[in-house]
């Protein structure tokens, strides 16, 4: 994040920077600084424990409900140690000659990393967990993909690989000094680094492992929409820390990325639901909430570049698209996709990339494009990005698929699935009321 | 004796009961059960996507008496529950051969 | 809040902001000040979602429960954009000639706001996101005056045009440098500004609507009591957001308002125990945390003057009288103000405004006075203040209904009733457990 | 925390504090550590509220849900009053000559504690409110051994008296000056303070208490594991204000207190979920949490003094540990320490407080050993801090116990236990469905 | 055959349905009810609103058997649902006409 | 008339429902409960205590029908429930004393 704005944005980036005096000698702590990222730590990780699992849960079967929660919750444990071990050192270590693609080993388990060890203004001990939180909601993000019938085993396994080879190359790519930041592609917070990667693997996760039984038209309902609204409701709160916390400082572009941020959740929640008014004659409460998710995943890889406005336009663009997006693979394409991940995020994460090349100018009321780049340069430059990821995001899940499921059951049996994945995989139902 | 079931609609029942209790009844079950008949149920719609859902809550009612209160209590239920819209419910009767309070070991029209 | 304490208490906050050197230059940005809005921005959000939305859903039926979700959720994205649109520069805008009762439209869109402008140490985005949350929860908090019988569409309707005509300009007279900040009326974080106004307004639209029915001796109990705990539970720890977020800076003034927000809650909540302890002899989850409502909005907007015994004495105050006009307005008036607003937001708001005329004195713990003011003058100023609001807000809410009941269908019907808004409204329902 | 630092690692902690210029004055506010601190209280509020009252809730029968959450909250509302009339005053204040026991009340009422007291670089006020949510677990984590069965009255009158005897003395020893900290005990957020004192006194009021009717073989099941795990995912979140914060400022020492503490959650989440794994072949979501939180009550002594690798080990060991004691209290001894507070957060916290003499090493990463001390000797230390303080919260415990009820009921009637504390104590039903 | 349908206070289903088996019977089903009898409700106060709950949470438990059984099985759950208090429910026999195991087909007696 | 009662699997209730609508019958009704038979529940484990949950989820299926159609569903359902593995359920038949429509107090067969 901070490195793509020097590499991309530098001229504009100074006007901010220079009423943090600390960033100029880099080597000295910032109090302030560190505090905003320890509480932006915190605000990510509250968005996929419990955020983003409340969010998925209640949207399955109630006969699913504990089986979700532990998709998110044990990808949220093992990845972390896998961020750790290697995560970490692949997408920000120094990669030497292959400092491009990767970031090697050197900093496997922290090494070399002590208390007062710095990354810009803030302890990188401090970095490295921030990092970690975002490390964590990426493959959770894809569990919609595959709920109410894969097998528990699978989905640890996949996402261990998942990370080492999808997550933790594409965060070096554009954050670590890789080649998409020397192109100068524009990801404040992880349009690309987070919501294409996941997006992208889910969408094919859901096509290899096939649709839940009764798709599409003989599903049960959601089993519970207000816990949808309040994992979506801590996913927006979190999301601050998320897209504020990027800007890795307390300051003005912090600020204005909590505000572009706000905005375009609304705008993306009311573009979805006058959409469904148009429609149904309705606003539900889900089309709410997931038109919010949409708004906040566009806004998200431009939440540093551009203004207010901008915010509101891209909230918009996204609710709609992301919208009809769901529809088109559903029933068009025919894909159980089952809690929208792809068109949700995948889309809109790849809508505001490519949005951001344009709102970024200051005629817009953004921070400017980079020298030398012009709209036309730079939307090349974050085409280019995308397809990149998309391609490497797609293929690499493919492969470990193919692989994976030789080795680990990849669905469970027709019983399970119908008894529903809490009784069969972990032994636990969600609802005990008499 | 005899077993009066009742499928009403649920905010239906604390005026069934009522009424019941105004008869002199003591005592009756209700479940809440899915309806399924000439009233249909709805269709909610989730992200684009259409779920049928094609049962009503209902309530089911059972109050067990004397025989010769049979029309009396029928007639009560049907005239309460009533709403002269559709899927009001159906009043069923049938037979039963003995009846028996736990607490006391009574038996007959003194268990009810 | 802060242009508040200037005006009223420039002495006393002399000694707080001398630790805080940057607020004499205005012009430097304090990281450390922005971290805390950052988080405090965040924390204010959180008081409405999820924390309010789950505080009142967990009150009402449970064929209701999508429906109060989404009137707080929905009220939260439109006023978003509404407060992007007009609402900010209304309340903090430069009024020109008319400043003492609006602040104009010139800052609309937050034109003239870029990433580097600053309103005092912070960002002004900052400043106007964390603002935004507050004209989130404000409206949000009518919501329980109304619920189970009014139609989603007015909803939204009267909430757009309530911010505009009620709030913001309210808001502008006590924080904007209206006429009440020029009277030297204390209120730091929203007594008046937010708990008198929707209180107020709660209670107009709920005698205008009418009561549900079955009220009040047919309604069904709170379907679930936990839900309101785990909102009231986010309640309190938004408030320090809200209550020390107030001080817009990370100081003494900040920490001493978490510290008697703090006292206060729990005094309130002890307080309505205590009561129904005596009335009933069972102290109730309901109760308990409705009595820390209490506490906290009386709080409110003494939370920037008074010590730790001030806030006790607040809180046990607020928890009594509010359960007491709850009963009254219930039993004496039979007026159906479901979720109580009136009885707990409005007293509680008012109590603390003229409450704080009381315990801002040094002898009593508080920050002391402003020059030429005695507990007496700043009563009157207090009075004075609340009454203006109430007067204001009650015509305002009154006209509006009136006019809009003529476009837009006011009550659902009878049948949409029975059957719960969440179908009727939003064609959802919040349970389906088989 | 910060005192004991200073006793004990005084040498290693120059290298941290080297760069917050702030601490060698002492009378100056740093507005970045002072926006930590409001942050991390605010965090570690939420852990109780709510936080450990959801986790608690959910494994409980529905019949007493409302009850386990009401504990929580009256505990927390009765002992922040309890907090600020005596405990802080006894913990923290200046006990002359007694000093080395307890700290006086001097301090009761906050008295002489202004807007702009600091207490090192934050004001005092903050620093009051920090330790009051320690105060307000603490307590709180005791009513997992006696849910289901306890009077209401019995709880809180037991707390008070709990917090003024047992926790507020073990803070002064351990924080505050007292004896242990004149050893050079190592306890930076509370292994010893906060678990040690719980997990005892939890084991000897459920000893006293006797069983849940049922025990050991015909209880119901937890009645809502999602409940729990959202409980469970606000406890990681605040543990990072509750370990962070501990550092009282926003610096290297916060940040990695923040990552090891993270990663010992993971570790004791994979560690518990794999023994499951062996013995039963499957992973519940309900043992992933508490493994979880036993990670986290075995960092929380150490999370000041070991380095990441550190942090990986303790909440492995954590895991395992508190796994295999769980079986053993419940199935050698017959114990209905019911939801394991005992075998998690005694065992947890005492196992971390003895580990970090080990690990707190530089060669194994960790901030090294105070000057003058080996491992051995600083492992006696632990040890010597340990028993103290299990004998003392024992004692005091059993005291009480057997004096308190004589005057209050102690257990519920089996009619009332049968029926649920829910309706009997507080006149609510935690669910209405219909 | 008869259908004995007995509605009892719920923390007694575990102990009526271990009864039944020693008695040799394989199966029965219970449903979570409503009761509405002489054994009364209760008011819960909300914000000093009163409730009105005026049920009692039960369980029916429905048991078809062959005739001869009918005294014993009623005997039995008689025996062990008491607890000698109000609400301790009551015991209903019903006249089964046929009877039929889904999966094998197999009728009358064979099948229950 | 006939009550015809069906404790089947609960996914096998919308199949059901189709199958007696393509019969002709226009109304059932369906309650959740609490089956005990061969089929046996199941244990659950929380932090190494073991939890007996001795019933499974079934659903009754209560449809009334005039005397000549019973042969005919009860064929039917038990086609349609039967999935050839233990717990499939039961078909109990019993009499009706008497049915009524309470929107238009018809009676007898118009009623059902
Ligand atoms: N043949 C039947 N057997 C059992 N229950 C029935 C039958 N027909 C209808 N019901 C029950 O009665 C309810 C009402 O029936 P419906 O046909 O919707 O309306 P109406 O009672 O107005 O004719 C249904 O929802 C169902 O629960
Ligand atoms: N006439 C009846 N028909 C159906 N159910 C009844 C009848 N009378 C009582 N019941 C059921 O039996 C339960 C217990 O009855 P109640 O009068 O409270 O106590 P007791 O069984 O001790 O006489 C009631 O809650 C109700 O469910
Ligand atoms: N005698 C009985 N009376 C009432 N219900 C019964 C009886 N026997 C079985 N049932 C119901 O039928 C269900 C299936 O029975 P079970 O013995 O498990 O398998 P199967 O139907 O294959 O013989 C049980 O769960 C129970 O609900």
């Amino acid at each position: 994040m901070f490195k793509t704005i020097f590499y991309t944005a530098a001229t504009a980036m100074a006007v901010l920077t220079s009423s943090v005096p600390a960033f100029a000698q880099e080597s000295s702590l910032g109090s302030g600084d560190t505090a905003w990222i320890l509480t932006a730590t915190a605000l990510v990780l509250f968005m996929t424990l419990p955020g983003l699992a409340l969010f998925y849960a209640g949207l399955v079967r109630a006969q699913n409900v504990v089986s979700v929660l532990m998709n998110c919750f044990a990808i949220a444990c093992v990845m972390s140690i896998v961020w750790l071990i290697a995560g970490y050192s692949i997408a920000f270590g120094d990669g030497g000659s292959g400092n491009l693609v990767w970031g090697g080993l050197g900093k496997s388990f922290l090494s070399g990393v002590s208390f007062d060890t710095l990354s810009g203004s803030i302890p990188e001990s401090l970095f490295f967990t921030f990092q970690m939180t975002f490390a964590i909601i990426t493959p959770a993000l894809i569990v919609g993909a595959f709920v109410e019938r894969i097998q528990f085993s699978f989905v640890i396994i996949f996402s261990v690989f998942w990370v080492l080879l999808v997550y933790a190359p594409v965060v070096h790519w554009v954050w670590g000094g890789g080649f998409l930041a020397d192109k100068g592609v524009i990801d404040f917070a992880g349009g690309i680094v987070v919501h294409v990667t996941a997006g992208v693997s889910a969408l094919v996760l859901a096509i290899m492992l096939g649709s839940r039984k009764g798709f599409p038209n003989d599903l049960q309902p959601p089993h519970n929409p207000g816990m949808t609204m309040i994992g979506a409701a801590m996913l927006w709160v979190g999301w601050f820390g998320f897209n504020g916390g990027s800007a890795l400082a307390a300051d003005g572009s912090a600020g204005m990325a909590m505000t572009v941020t706000h905005i375009s959740a609304a705008a993306g929640a009311i573009a979805w639901s006058s959409v469904e008014l148009m429609l149904y004659r309705k606003a539900s409460l889900i089309g709410a909430v997931t038109g919010m998710v949409a708004g906040l995943a566009t806004i998200t890889p431009a939440s540093g570049s551009v203004g207010p406005v901008g915010g509101l336009i891209l909230g918009l663009a996204g609710g709609v698209l992301c919208f009809t997006v769901t529809q088109m693979v559903k029933k068009k394409f025919n894909i159980d996709d089952s809690l929208d991940v792809f068109a949700v995020h995948g889309v809109g994460g790849a809508l505001g990339t490519l949005l951001a090349a344009i709102f970024v100018t200051t005629s817009l009321g953004g921070v400017g494009l980079a020298e030398g780049q012009t709209v036309a340069s730079q939307l090349g430059v974050q085409a280019y990005g995308v397809l990149a990821v998309v391609i490497w995001a797609a293929l690499i899940t493919w492969i470990l698929v193919k692989v994976l499921s030789t080795f680990v059951r990849f669905r469970v049996s027709e019983d399970d699935e119908e008894q529903g994945l809490d009784l069969a995989m972990h032994g636990e139902r969600g609802y005990h009321n008499l | 004796m005899k077993m009066v079931m009742a499928i009403i609609k649920p905010f239906k029942l604390d005026e069934v009961r009522d009424a019941l209790t105004d008869l002199g009844l003591q005592g009756l079950t209700a479940t809440e059960v899915k309806g399924f008949g000439r009233q249909k149920g709805h269709t909610e719609i989730y992200r684009g996507a259409e779920y049928e859902v094609s049962y009503l809550p209902k309530v089911k009612v059972e109050v067990v008496i004397e025989d010769h209160l049979t029309d009396q209590v029928v007639e009560t239920i049907t005239k309460t529950a009533n709403t002269d819209k559709i899927g009001d419910g159906k009043i069923f009767v049938t037979e039963v051969y003995s009846a028996l309070r736990i607490r006391t070991g009574e038996t007959g029209s003194d268990a009810i």
